[in-house]
């Protein structure tokens, strides 16, 4: 947020600068079971972004004083390849991928049966090959079924997007120039059924309607890709149901 | 290995969690009231501008230090902020000595989005030299006895101690900190309000003996104009849109509150 | 402790050794015959150039990216290379997160020393003001899926992410990564070929499962005019001279296959 | 030690740059149990000074390995936040820091009844939140205090001062100014009742005269500020006796 | 290899820039049993390379859960003295030494009696006081006859050399500035009776027949040095008999 | 847990104590006498200098390095010293590889500070450009084989490669090793001198065997000039003021003894 943009227009016309309306999704792609070595995986294509997570376990938790008696340890890391994002990103974590880590693992933590699965870890590793805006969510949303794939049992799935402000209007899922040049982002994640958040951010500029309206857009975003997920997920079921 | 120990806590988490859902808080409080509030600024004199906090029993001293650096690239006739927080194991039994952990590093991000994104810093006013010199303001959070809500005594600290700062001079090349004289160029004072979450019901100002038996918790940051800028959602609770919109009602309402009283 | 499963382990481990011995191997390849081969050059735009390999179930996407910065003192009108590999935990369950260790460095230095010895990179056509500004390039070795031979398919991917690389504008002390144009100066096309030997037996491309019986491997690196610019002997074995003279051969006619095939 | 002061008079006319006389203290005031958390702290200011210190323990020493069969463990860590000084002082150990560490760590391991606790660790925290000259006889005073505060058994309490030289003239107590372009500086700290000493450090150029000079007067100073030791406890004492 | 060398002739009158024939050592000497704490030691110079091996070991190989429970866990750890080079070497591990460090470890892991002292470790430290061309082969050398003073029964002893190319010529043992301004460099290591390599590194540009050379020479090389290590062993030995 | 050979230990320890403490060494020294020493200077050639010193068994290598950088803001007319000890794994079966631990970094500064207090350095000499450019004077002291007092043997060796080093010529922002001639600007001989403490009793130059039964000891740096630059009392003992004094009197006359015999 917070970038000088001099001039440059946002939203004109009705339409947003790639063209898109203002309640419209980038395109989305996804298909789970991508890796052979993980025991769950999901690569997912949403704009510019190319996401690829995989989930190993439940496994046993080590060093051992790590286990925890009661339920499986959820651990979720983050990452950036070095190349995607046109300054070469240090390996590494970064305070901000630090903070992502925590709260997307707070959100799976709040759907995984984690007490069936006593002192062992589930790891969850979403690599960002290729970064527009939005990268928290997809990471998210391909982690989602990354442990669907692995069998992991969950409450629900979980299924995130961003709204935001542009321009002084609202809209769904920026992207990159507008997340740079933009008055706000609103990244969430909801459980379908309940439409309850399980992830939830926001920085920016926002009156109390525009948040509102902020919130109505994201859930919408996120029904639609929660309907991507579920193709996806029943494509891999039909493939393996196949033989594949 | 389940001990004992671990078994007595589960059964008081369990109570404290109980009375918060049937409206009641060990201390007495009502659910969106904060706990007593004392701020010294100007605690630290080597400090450019810094705020002692008590909040109940948690106390931070933030302090705000400036140094002359170069921009970032993209944005080369602005300032820079960096805020950091330091968990010293001074404040609390289980903060370990090391590197900030994810928790510190939230809570440092969290403060530092409220200043940035509410704007009261111009940060075009901190350039000295468009693309080679400019004022960098370090804000760092240090936590001295912890009894929980840091992000909202953190926050209200850091305002006020960039409120009361005075730049040093600068000249030759030399950041001469021996005097100090003008405000920094802020305007706006950013509001933390951070509210634990007990299945559906919130409460304002979790002291850590609540924060130990909460699901999570959701810090509302608003700004003097009745804006909202920046939200997060901590620890493993859910909540539904309603629920949500209400509590951003109090954080604007608690808001003005917190401003009138200690931001004035 | 010596628990089940290394039991179990050591016993599948000597009977892998023992067919490959026996002049087979369990996928039915030839000792010298590579699993296939699939390359996607441009996979990510942002990089200056990338390259996605899969070697049968190995996965590694390789990206180039391009900086601006000082020479080294001893060789002031040149050019930088740097490789980095990360073994990130999403590619085995034996990977984990942190620093790269003695495997990842290993990996890519001998990538490094294959695409630097080869002096397919006229790193004096990167200098852009001598003793001031030159091109740094940085190779990153990002392993997806970890099936075996990380080094051949991590050499390939490189070498193929090089000639396809654009580079990037230099302007008023920027560089302009919206605006790529220009191939790097690369000529010759080093390839890797790296046999695993179990005893006295060598068989070019292992996978994992063969790696994890192996006593060690050899890796030869040649280029398009028959010559060696690199070996990297790695592991507890042992080589005979004529067996390494052997290995030489193959590899020699081999990087030309793959050369033909992949790069041509 | 050591920077070039050109022209500048430390010592004049019997009076120091900031008044005092050359065996003056500089002020200074301490209060016990200032914090909730820890067993024991304790808070000081001393010139410029302020330092707040804090004690846990005898508690489980982990990890488990770090443990002494026979006695307690003493962890001292003293830190500099970040904005004690003119220029921000980097988070986390410095060499200078370690050293300070392990020297006030040692001069209190000699004074707790460390074999009452075997298997356990005490661990002493020293937060210097304004630093003047003279931080570590001041963090070393405050950690003392703490220390008693906690209800740690020990021999005798810890009281650390330190004397200097200042345009040839030896004097007590050094301030910020002095400290910068004095030729000496003798740190110490010693057990009130034996006045032998248990801390000792010495940078600078001191005769033999000089040095005794200095220790004579490290050793006085160091008397006061056992008394407003004392005084600190006593009035804790008190409190708690009258039910605070 | 690959510095411009612009004029500088390397190879000239069939003399090499020390002086050297194409097939000769610079010269070499090794003394083994030189440091009191080790179980072994070696000091060996070669050229202008000053070379310093210690062996500890087999001892009990902590942390415990990096015990192997069927054989000795080998350590190596090549290192550089931080005033061995013209521009001062960070203290620490590089890149470039822990790949050393590793290739060389798996050397001597292969003539070891590992099985012998199962959850032991055995480790070998090599300091490079002193660094010409050809530090690796130098340490390598100088750690086999550490591990034979310290006791611990090998197979064989390994000895290491190293071969390269200059102005087109293959000559034995690089100098530094043959290192710095040659075209390939080809260490080794080599078991004496049997004549296999067990250490194998090139990096350069060499056809195959030269590659053949090159090879030709570092055995003829590693049969030289090999001498001197036993030279050196027996000097010890009948010291050891004569009760020194 | 106590194992036996634990307790084996600590008998020793007091048996090595005891008789200390009744006027006997267990290698026959008398309380104030160093074991024999032997220097080598110009150990190493890449060093601008360097001092090999062997004391009793105790092996220790020290090298000078220079370089060029900017100096400190708050003295831009003088070049800087850093003293550096890397206690390697080579040199004793307890040192473990990593960071320096508290013990080397106690080690290095007690050296620094008697180099530096001592004012043997002219800084000021070492400046090129005020405020630009500075020689910075970089000493590292690697431990080969330890047995007990490093300190000493430390200085002593510093000291002695200060003065027998060269400075590099510097010319056209290059640092040129190859050409070596100028002594440093320096002057005076510090000379530290550590006492074991065993309850009361003091004892110079402590072996290996003689520190592992100490409570701890204390290092008095003297300069020629018959004044004290430094001092140090490191681990678990006190010391009365008359005993302080006393030691002092043995440190300026050993200082001035090791002057004459090795600084000559």
């Amino acid at each position: 947020m917070g970038m000088k943009k001099e001039g440059l227009k946002l939203f004109e016309n009705g339409k947003r600068i790639d063209g898109r309306a203002y309640d419209e999704l980038r395109p989305i792609k996804m298909e789970v079971g991508v890796l052979k070595r993980a025991d769950g995986s999901c690569y997912l294509e949403w704009g510019g972004n190319k996401v690829l997570a995989a989930v190993y376990g439940p496994r046993e938790c080590l060093p051992r004083h790590t286990q925890d008696p009661l339920k499986a340890r959820i651990n979720y890391r983050y990452n950036m390849a070095p190349f995607s994002t046109d300054e070469r990103v240090r390996p590494g974590p970064s305070r901000r991928s630090i903070e992502i880590s925590k709260l997307s693992k707070e959100a799976l933590e709040h759907v995984i049966f984690t007490e069936y699965f006593p002192k062992t870890s589930i790891d969850i590793f979403v690599e960002i090959l290729q970064a527009d805006a939005g990268t928290r969510c997809a990471g998210l949303t391909a982690a989602s079924l990354a442990l669907a794939d692995a069998g992991i049992p969950m409450k629900s799935l979980i299924t995130a997007c961003a709204a935001g402000k542009i321009d002084g209007k609202v809209v769904l899922d920026l992207g990159k120039l507008e997340d740079n040049f933009g008055e706000a982002d609103l990244p969430i994640a909801y459980m379908p059924r309940t439409k309850e958040l399980v992830y939830l951010q926001m920085d920016g500029d926002l009156t109390k309607d525009e948040f509102k309206e902020a919130l109505r857009l994201a859930l919408k975003g996120c029904d639609e890709i929660y309907r991507i997920q579920r193709d996806a997920l029943k494509k891999a079921y039909e493939g393996e149901v196949n033989g594949r | 290995m389940v001990d004992e120990n671990e078994i007595v806590w589960l059964v008081k988490k369990d109570a404290v969690a109980d009375m918060i859902k049937n409206g009641k808080r060990s201390d007495g409080r009502k659910a969106y009231e904060y706990r007593p509030i004392e701020i010294i600024t100007d605690y630290v004199k080597r400090a450019e501008g810094s705020a002692y906090i008590k909040l109940g029993n948690t106390q931070i001293l933030v302090g705000v230090k400036m140094d002359v650096g170069q921009p970032y690239s993209d944005s080369p006739n602005m300032g820079t902020l960096i805020t950091n927080a330091e968990l010293v194991p001074l404040a609390s039994p289980v903060f370990q000595p090391g590197p900030p952990n994810e928790n510190a590093i939230e809570l440092a991000r969290v403060v530092d989005r409220g200043i940035r994104e509410s704007k009261m810093i111009d940060f075009e006013k901190l350039c000295i030299t468009e693309g080679e010199e400019v004022w960098n303001v370090l804000i760092d959070i240090h936590v001295l006895d912890f009894d929980g809500n840091l992000i909202d005594a953190a926050t209200l600290a850091a305002v006020k101690a960039l409120w009361t700062a005075k730049m040093p001079r600068y000249e030759d090349g030399k950041v001469i900190y021996e005097d100090k004289k003008d405000s920094l160029p802020v305007s706006k004072k950013p509001v933390a309000c951070t509210f634990a979450r007990f299945g559906n019901v919130s409460i304002l100002d979790p002291s850590l003996e609540e924060e130990k038996s909460m699901d999570g918790k959701i810090t509302i940051t608003t700004t003097d104009d009745g804006k909202i800028c920046a939200v997060q959602k901590s620890g493993i609770t859910k909540i539904s849109v309603p629920e949500l919109e209400n509590l951003i009602d109090v954080a604007l309402e608690k808001g003005n509150e917190i401003r009138k009283t200690y931001l004035g």
